[in-house]
């Protein structure tokens, strides 16, 4: 049993014992306060030091709440829109209007699925290039009427395979990076669960890019990198802590502008405050981008990713 | 001995004979032939017409007008964000990687003229480190993008790139979004952008830069394609045509304006480029 | 008689009730149904949920708010510029369809209120020539896309039609381009444009202003396609699926935003529209 | 046999009378003379009293030069580019880079096949969604280095199809319509041979708008016409006359801008004759096309589609 279903078990009983506390003549409750100090104490002990290993689990766990989830809990009015008008219409990127605190945005998120059913609907949240192309058709939409883009990553990656290689998915992610770039209208991508390479960055450049406190975002996947670096399918953790997926680390690096806290025990724990502290990032965030002119905002965009990188000048011989 | 360890940059210098013995066995056709005799035929084999890799000082030999090429490289090499270390530490991988290849960094980044129409020119290197693309690589490409606009020349870039530098995790990813983002610079100039893709052009090269060409050729028997055999067949386990991520999948499924054999490249990127700028 | 051959020109008017018989036999269930519940349920069958035909006025009155309406066409009809003759003179086709239909053409025109929001929405009268789009479609719907901007509201058009206006032959086909350029002023003045397809929205129409929605909707059980079946089939031959060119295959196939039942429609139109526009 | 085949017969007894005349001891030199000008003439009175019906079966003529002909004999540098960089590679639609007498040109052709061969890669010059696609991109090329456009007409028709359904070829013609409604550079659209409704106008929004003098521009085919309206297969003749399809009568009913003469006979009695022709009127328009900014450009454009229809105005009541 892991440590954090040792503890899960512990809230159960907890429970239990309350249960039994509203009956009559039994009076727990002095005991049940120790228990929950407790309770509280060893998660903060757990969460507080969380291995990178242990936040790709949380990111991934089954229980974490997906795109739709966050829509429905910060968004109103949300109004979906389907298709890439080309060929398809990819169930893994969920798109949309909506309205933030009065404001109307294009909503776009990666979706993943809980059931057998749904995760075949939602193509385990691996996009096809036909939901790059929908999500480029509402960022011009977007565009066209001036509403901010909001984009919800959470994706092992883009669907690899035949299908999707017939229908150019490089060119479907380049374009969308292309469009990105120059998009008239403020954009903040927030990693809500897994950031999958290419497949993440697909929708992800942005003014301002946050990330909830567990996800991760990567360049390949703590299994993948342990098997074609390390040679050793089993070094996964050791593989994680090298990668720095971790939101953290990935603020201390300046490449994300905000950690947004999850509650202990991860987003799951209660997925409406998590989407509350989302929703407040996201306010905050998106009044300090529409202080902007459309080429104030495109010109520090521009500046941003012209500038992003790591590397060593020589001396010139 | 890492050659760039001491912060000293040497500018790539094409007009270096290397030495080599004179003699190699063609795999195709078995034949023992000169090797200076394959070196002047595109690395060609004269018997069987089989391609042998060219490094990228090679292809650019093959591609510009002889005695062109002025390396115009920010002087720059690969740093250690993350301070990674899988088998072996990601400085030790780079040091290496400069030994075998004589380069600072996977890409080669200059002027030339290719049928004495001046161009700039990127050549990524293969052998290092699969021509991955690191944070050099991106500044280098945006470098280049941008000595295009301040020239008023096109840009050229030949791909040969496995995709991910992983050791430099999300600066790697952060290369795509910035390789893109200025690319739109080129556009707004009305700057030409031709994209070469070579054996190979895969992953965050496939979909960033490389894809964004405003004419696309592929020479001849390069593969071209996002997601490699081996994570196709880890993820989902599908049977897989013949023909998969071949120069003629890519041309049949739209992705590229053509497929050039090598002995015609620079004749063809010449003609090309002849019709986006002003010629007399 | 043509109702409109003397030039006068009949404003649409919602409020004239249409006498007509009290009963109607249900095709789908086979009831007797009342005519008027039928109509005042959008000309759904109370007892098995199936859909008649709606006009275009009974459609207007389903979508927009009671007494809302004001026709804003323009006070024309259409002419004869080929002399066509078939089995039958063009003439003489146009005032058959105008005395079947009360309507000056095939399309009307207005302002109204959706869920209180000020639009201008144009609708198409399949029974009108099957709602094919000849120059005085062509000119209404332009007309309505610039009043939409002039009064800084948002555009519907609701499509039926069967596309080309064969009798006009290439002025048909100018139409096509003519909607085409007039809506890229919409998005160029930042006006929506909803355009809502329901039965059947095809050819010409459907390859111009029917696919130039920056939201598309269908109506539940609409058919959508550029070639009709027959075409298919006497060019081809081809096998097409039971659910070819239905809503269905519109939605698989990204044609589409979404496909909503006609009880539905009003409603989210209005709330869609509220989106685009500032409320309150 | 028609009047036509009669008299390629003439023509080629001429040309054996000729071969004779070429021997030692024989003279025909005179009677060769008067049967030319017998030929002429009655070719003359053929082909200047062609039936609508006529006109269409030479606008489809087997030997009547295609795209790829014109191309190679108006254009230099041809460089042909292929790809719609979504799915496919349309070879109905032949795109690519060319100077015209030194201007860099982009050109869009619609390409028939002759062999039974030729016609299954060209798919009998029935362009898919892809095509359409392709041109587009083609298009945008164009804006980008304001490279003025170039496009030759000669399609059945858009290929009616599952796989043409499947790509949403009206989206692929409308956004087309879209496109060069806005584009940014001169487009000059020439119908060569059949312009086939909205497969054909899907490349022929245009500032200028050329047919050679025996091209037809309809909505329908004649056969079609005849079947569905006339419910008479045979009535073909009727039909044909009834669309007004002719150059000649577009020019007057003033929707297309010029008539491009093709030689007795028609294009394929003489196709360089006929490309140097089309070349000259090519050159005229676009040398007074480039004489406007973009911003005139577009707005004659803009005016020349808005104004366009035929209706009769009536008293508002
Ligand atoms: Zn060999
Ligand atoms: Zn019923």
């Amino acid at each position: 049993m892991s440590d954090e279903q040792t503890l899960d078990l512990l809230e159960t009983k907890i429970k239990e014992l309350r249960e039994l506390n509203k009956m009559d003549g039994i009076d727990l409750s002095s005991e049940i306060a120790r228990l929950e100090a407790k309770l509280t104490a060893l998660r903060k002990e757990l969460y507080s030091n969380l291995s990178e290993w242990e936040r790709v689990k949380l990111a991934r766990h089954p229980a974490r709440p997906y795109a739709l989830d966050y829509i429905g809990m910060i968004f109103e009015d949300f109004y979906e829109l389907h298709g890439d008008r080309l060929s398809g219409d990819d169930q893994a990127v969920v798109t949309g209007l909506a309205r933030l605190d009065g404001t109307t945005v294009a909503v776009i998120g990666q979706q993943k699925g809980r059931s057998m059913e749904e995760n075949k609907l939602r193509n385990f949240g691996m996009p096809r290039p036909q939901g790059y192309r929908k999500a480029r058709r509402i960022m011009r939409l977007a565009e066209r009427f001036s509403f901010p883009v909001i984009t919800l990553i959470d994706t092992p990656g883009a669907y690899p395979g035949l299908a999707a290689e017939e229908n150019n998915v490089g060119e479907a992610i380049a374009v969308n990076l292309e469009t990105m770039a120059r998009l008239r209208t403020p954009i903040i991508s927030t990693v809500i669960g897994e950031g999958g390479s290419g497949g993440a960055i697909a929708i992800g450049l942005a003014d301002r890019i946050l990330m909830l406190e567990n996800a991760i975002y990567s360049v390949i996947s703590p299994e993948g990198a342990a098997a074609i670096l390390w040679k050793d399918k089993e070094r996964v953790r050791e593989a994680a802590a090298a990668l720095n997926l971790t939101a953290p680390r990935l603020y201390e690096l300046k490449v994300i502008d905000e950690v947004v806290p999850e509650p202990l025990g991860g987003a799951h724990k209660d997925p409406p405050k998590t989407a509350a502290a989302l929703k407040d990032a996201l306010l905050r965030h998106l009044s300090e981008l529409m202080e902007l002119s459309p080429d104030e905002l495109l010109k520090s965009r521009y500046d941003r990713y012209r500038g992003i990188g790591r590397y060593r000048t020589l001396t010139d011989k | 001995m890492a050659i760039f360890k001491d912060k000293n940059y040497f500018r790539v210098d094409l007009s270096k004979e290397p030495d080599e013995s004179l003699w190699m066995r063609c795999k195709s056709c078995g034949e023992l032939v000169f090797k200076r005799r394959i070196r002047e035929n595109n690395n060609i084999c004269p018997n069987c017409g089989a391609y042998f890799f060219l490094t990228a000082k090679e292809r650019l030999e093959s591609l510009i007008d002889e005695g062109s090429f002025v390396d115009i490289s920010k002087p720059i090499m690969d740093d250690d964000p993350l301070e990674f270390t899988d088998t072996k530490p990601y400085p030790k991988r780079i040091e290496e990687a400069q030994e075998k290849t004589g380069l600072a960094s996977a890409i080669i980044l200059g002027s030339a003229t290719v049928s004495e129409i001046p161009v700039v020119i990127g050549v990524m290197e293969f052998q290092f480190i699969g021509g991955s693309m690191g944070s050099v690589m991106g500044e280098q490409i945006c470098h280049g993008m941008e000595e295009a606009i301040r020239r008023r020349v096109p840009f050229i870039l030949v791909s040969s790139s496995g995709g991910a530098r992983v050791q430099e995790g999300i600066f790697y990813l952060m290369q795509m979004a910035k390789v893109a983002t200025v690319r739109t610079r080129l556009a707004e100039e009305g700057i030409p952008f031709i994209s070469v893709m070579t054996y190979p052009t895969t992953g965050g090269v496939l979909a960033s830069i490389a894809s964004l060409g405003d004419v696309i050729i592929a020479e001849k028997g390069a593969t071209i394609g996002f997601a490699g055999r081996r994570v196709i067949k880890d993820t989902i386990a599908e049977e897989l045509p013949e023909n998969f991520q071949t120069d003629a999948f890519a041309l049949a499924h739209g992705a590229i304006d053509r497929v050039v054999p090598r002995e015609d490249l620079k004749d063809e990127l010449g003609k090309l480029l002849s019709l986006f700028v002003e010629v007399g």
